[in-house]
């Protein structure tokens, strides 16, 4: 391990790395999407498999996501294991039906009796001015509908080995990468979307969150890029004294409520971070786990820190506005040790 | 016709099954929901398509299919389902919600799935259609010969997942064969109301694969189409699309007061049933004796019998059961 | 009104007399979907309106739900107000584009440029072994996403002039109608699905909750057929000497979070109950709403009953066991009562 | 060809305009972007999806149309938003993301909204077409003579809301004209990976349209096709479909290396830069002097100069205004 872990990739490359060595160990591994051929994926996703694999295995499709995702689920079903990519996960309206009444519940309706065994990996989140149709993270609606995992690794060891898993899992896995936390060199450069990764392959269980940074004196759950910002704030916070400890839940489905009360009964004051629309989503289910199992460790009301329900706007300056930073949660995390 | 003879005893003796079957079906959903009729109460709640008088389209699928070929149905599957050979008990047990059932209980009558015969309907409208191609796309990686059928209605045919699964099969050249079971109605939308060209077989074009249309409700006209299509596909010439002009006899699901069709298009589809007229036919043309005909009666009605009874003597699931195959 | 008020209607037709009357009064508003023509609605919606209206004005639609919710959208933003019906909420996945990426975000990205006034009326709801593809509530996945209003009426008298309100209103709004309220001939009789219903057209405000029964020693908020479960609890938890507050949240966009923070502030205690999917959606906002704003008053952690995270049932016995129910209500109101 | 001289003089004029407002954009765009490539830096960041090379397409539509015809465009609007006449100030303001910009900034330059002209577009492939439908559907109850135009690239005519919005059309016989802009190209993907059939102008036949190619990249004959499918729509004589050959002459988006096309491709698509080509013909066909040329190049550029001086001028929202416009 010390020897391989010294190696350092991007997020990117981390994950084009786990879909081609699971495509080396199982034959009936494939991907399909668009632009996942030549192209390497519009986030290089699968950068560099279709000369390693050949178009019979990294297949690039029509603008028809219904079509190639409900194909995806008909593979799975016939001895395949697919991974579908959604290019952006802002476009899932143009084939939700297939995912979560068809994809998400045919093992439950057959009674166990038919798996369906597919990856569908996508990317979300905003921050570089791409506007309301391609900025949105939206994992707290697929978090909502069940029969899926949902799973949203925030740096690149862990997107290398729960991409592994995702794609070993029997269920249906939906795999979604912020754009931050990819390392791509065309985006604002982000040093944590950087990292160590063993070069063979290893799995990470989904279903477990991380203590990214430990501390006492309060908890900032959250997920994806936005650890990253928390993790900054956190520093900022320790030259003022406050020991914040960071937890990345990196799954939603299923969500690992133990970490969070355990990490809720050692701080007493929990703080919620998310880039996903506030109401009706994932800080308002993390809020309500700690409430349920450690109401009485509560030296304060949770807080949370979220998209203010609003469309992602296009102008910096309004989007900047919407969107969580580590000012924000140094100042949220302030306010909560002060109530 | 130069047609098996045991394919067309088949095919009549699998028409007399299914007929049978949803009769049945139809007065065990009715016996304990009237007279005010309560759709969640008696043996059999929730909705229930029936499709009596659209068997021709499945029997005569029926006998060009081998071990492995997939079918996606509708939310109107049983026909279908009877006709590929799932387990007519455990079918039965799955639509009266008991634990033997092909889901436990879980799925219920739209939601019908078997790994072997490969099979698996749905509630959505054209849902089933990419699942088609998927199946077709994994046989043709892996080597096999099989191919996908997949059923849907002439309403499905405007839904964007048409569309989208007859370029992608075409596309790729897959093993897979559309077949559109046009009764002339969507619920109670007459297809000149939703569809702007007559014939969805014509939209084949669209996609460079062959469309024919079977404008007979009539097995052995179902069946010589069927057969050219699923040749071609087996040979790796890809997919066709066959619309199928039949006879939906009843309501769109059982309590539907079916106002929207005139008592004189239902008598005129009564007077026509394919059961009736395939079976007089088969007596005319000598392959079946009145006696033989007698004789497959009996056979097909004591198999759906002892399905039902089977099935009603099943056990409900655990409550608690519905906890479970969330995830596998 | 005591005259009018005495005339009952079902929720059904309170729906049906509501469209009836703003198509007589404005001459842009028009309904189309799947056999609301001569079929009247499969839920009764726009029974009679054919009839009234004509073909130009009730539209019977292909199954086509992208294209004629789109072409609503296209429609409302030309000058007039289309009412489109979803038959099934179910089937939301199949359009889900046109509605939260189109019709929910045009205003916004228009700067308020370009207004939608059109209704989407859809309904919801299981307990009739209609399997797991019809029979969802879905509205928490709604309220999640920003741009459209959420009104789910309990009762006629709401529901005719939630209706009214909707089809005044400048802005989209997804209107939900459970099929167990609507009291419909073909479903179990349900007596709370009648009441009375002035004949002229008045509104209900939309984004106001309403005490549908008042209680001091907990408070019980739900929404739509789950209003009925918690008061048909309410009166089994008075005969044990418990005095419940019922709250009909009645929207979820805007939900009326001072009403909620008003009757926790009297009452102290919180059970929320929803026949949504549990997780992500309506128990943890408004769980958090209060913990938010009220959690000192909070005697004991807030509760919820809802699905259990697992697709709808088919089988009686299965779907009965996921459903909220009073039993089940009175039993969590009770144990709330003894933490 | 019989085409009103000002007709032809605009066509080339608004060409000029075009071409000019990209380049502009892209030279800002890249500008402050560079050496390192930031896709989030810079006056105007996010994705900058150019039709440079498309011209022809928008403005061998733009003479047909009339006060209150409806657009709906694409991911790739500004041709089509300039031809329709579009307040370039306000929308050169949006892409920058100005309080002064057609959406105050909320929108950016694929989500261009304007009351009159009577112009969308979006980010989601196809999304427009069924709004075109509605637009159509609205303006024949209101018994106004316009129509709606639905332009989309040709990799959107596999998603299922073509097929959906085009049945509609036809079905109820609306005032509605689908363009696709067939650049070969979705994103890498070339039209023969992506469409079962060579030309999308022939999946008309699916619907009873006429279905009309348009094979070369030039405005004269956009112009004469769409002269007809408009006027049988204003005539109440239904929708068409019309599929012109055209050139994306830059990247799918800033920035896009664009490795998936051979130079020979790009640079044959530059040697017959449809902008030259109309501008050399007109002055050889007399229609132009080289001095009108010269005259309309400095009058076009000076146009977009000012707007984009405008846009650069004017001030951003106010940060809290992202609260406002959810709801009106
Ligand atoms: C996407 C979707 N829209 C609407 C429905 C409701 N629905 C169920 S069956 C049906 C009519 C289907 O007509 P057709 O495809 O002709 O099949 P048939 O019922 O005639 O067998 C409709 C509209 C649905 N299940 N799914
Ligand atoms: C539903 C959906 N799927 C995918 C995308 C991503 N995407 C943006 S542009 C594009 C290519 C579009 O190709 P085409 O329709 O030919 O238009 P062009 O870019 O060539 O002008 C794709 C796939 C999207 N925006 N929406
Ligand atoms: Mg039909
Ligand atoms: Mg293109």
């Amino acid at each position: 391990m010390t020897t391989t872990t010294e190696r350092k990739l991007t997020t990117q490359k981390a994950i084009a790395e786990a879909i081609a060595q699971e495509m080396d160990r199982d034959e009936t591994v494939f991907a399909l999407g668009e632009d996942i051929g030549v192209y390497g994926g519009i986030f290089g996703a699968t950068e560099g498999l279709l000369d390693r694999f050949g178009p019979d295995r990294i297949m690039d499709t029509p603008i028809s996501e219904t079509g190639f995702i409900g194909a995806a689920i008909g593979a799975a079903t016939n001895g395949l294991r697919p991974i579908a990519e959604l290019m952006f996960i802002d476009f899932f309206g143009v084939c939700m039906d297939q995912i979560y009444n068809n994809m998400a519940k045919i093992h439950y309706f057959s009674g166990g009796n038919i798996k369906v065994p597919m990856v569908l990996m996508t990317a979300a989140g905003g921050g570089y001015s791409d506007a309301g149709q391609h900025s949105q993270t939206l994992w707290g609606t697929f978090a909502h509908l069940p029969g899926m995992k949902v799973v949203v690794p925030s740096n690149p060891y862990d997107a290398k080995g729960l991409m592994i898993s995702a794609i070993r899992d029997d269920n249906p896995v939906l795999y979604i990468f912020h754009k931050g936390v990819l390392g791509l060199g065309w985006m604002t450069n982000n040093p944590r979307a950087t990292g160590p990764v063993p070069e063979e392959p290893y799995t990470v269980p989904i279903g477990k969150a991380a203590v990214a940074r430990e501390g006492t004196d309060l908890t900032i759950a959250t997920i994806s890029l936005s650890v990253h910002r928390a993790l900054d704030a956190a520093e900022q916070l320790e030259a003022d004294g406050i020991s914040a400890e960071v937890l990345d839940l990196r799954c939603l489905v299923p969500l690992d409520r133990e970490a969070i009360l355990e990490s809720v009964r050692k701080t007493h004051r929990l703080l919620v971070v998310d880039e996903d629309y506030q109401s009706f989503g994932m800080t308002g289910e993390v809020i309500t786990t700690a409430v349920e199992g450690a109401f009485d460790y509560l030296d304060s009301p949770p807080a949370r820190i979220a998209i203010p329900d609003v469309p992602i706007p296009y102008s910096r300056v309004l989007e900047q506005y919407v969107l969580p930073d580590a000012d924000k949660i140094v100042a949220g995390a302030k306010a909560l040790l002060t109530t | 016709m130069e047609i098996p003879k045991d394919h067309l005893v088949d095919m009549y003796s699998t028409m007399v099954k299914i007929r049978y079957f949803e009769e049945r079906l139809r007065e065990i959903y009715f016996a304990d929901k009237l007279p005010a009729f309560d759709i969640a109460a008696g043996e059999v709640p929730g909705e229930m398509h029936l499709a009596a008088g659209q068997e021709p389209v499945a029997v005569g699928t029926m006998p060009h299919l081998k071990a492995g070929d997939a079918i996606t149905a509708t939310h109107r599957p049983h026909h279908v389902a009877i006709a590929q050979g799932l387990d007519l008990k455990r079918m039965a047990a799955e639509i009266f919600g008991k634990d033997t059932g092909l889901g436990h209980g879980k799925g219920g009558h739209m939601h019908l799935f078997s790994a072997e015969p490969n099979f698996g309907c749905s509630g959505i409208i054209a849902e089933g259609m990419p699942v088609a191609v998927g199946a077709a796309l994994a046989f043709k990686k892996l080597g096999k010969d099989n191919v996908a059928i997949s059923f849907f209605g002439e309403g499905a045919a405007n839904q964007g997942a048409f569309h989208e699964s007859l370029n992608l099969a075409a596309l790729w050249n897959l093993p897979v064969v559309f077949i559109c079971e046009d009764n002339a109605y969507a619920i109670s939308v007459p297809k000149e109301a939703s569809t702007a060209v007559p014939d969805n077989s014509d939209r084949a074009s669209a996609y460079g694969m062959p469309g024919v249309l079977v404008p007979e409700n009539d097995p052995v006209a179902v069946y010589e189409v069927v057969r050219e299509a699923i040749a071609r596909a087996r040979a790796g010439d890809g997919p066709s699309l066959i619309e199928v002009k039949t006879d939906r006899l009843w309501g769109h699901f059982e309590g539907d007061a079916d106002a929207y069709r005139t008592d004189e298009f239902k008598d005129s589809m009564g007077d026509r049933d394919a059961l009736v007229v395939f079976g007089d036919r088969l007596l005319e043309e000598g392959v079946l004796t009145a006696a033989d005909r007698e004789g497959i009666t009996e056979r097909m009605h004591n198999e759906v019998d002892e399905a039902i009874d089977f099935a009603r003597n099943s056990p409900d699931p655990a409550p608690e059961d519905a906890l479970l195959h969330v995830f596998a």
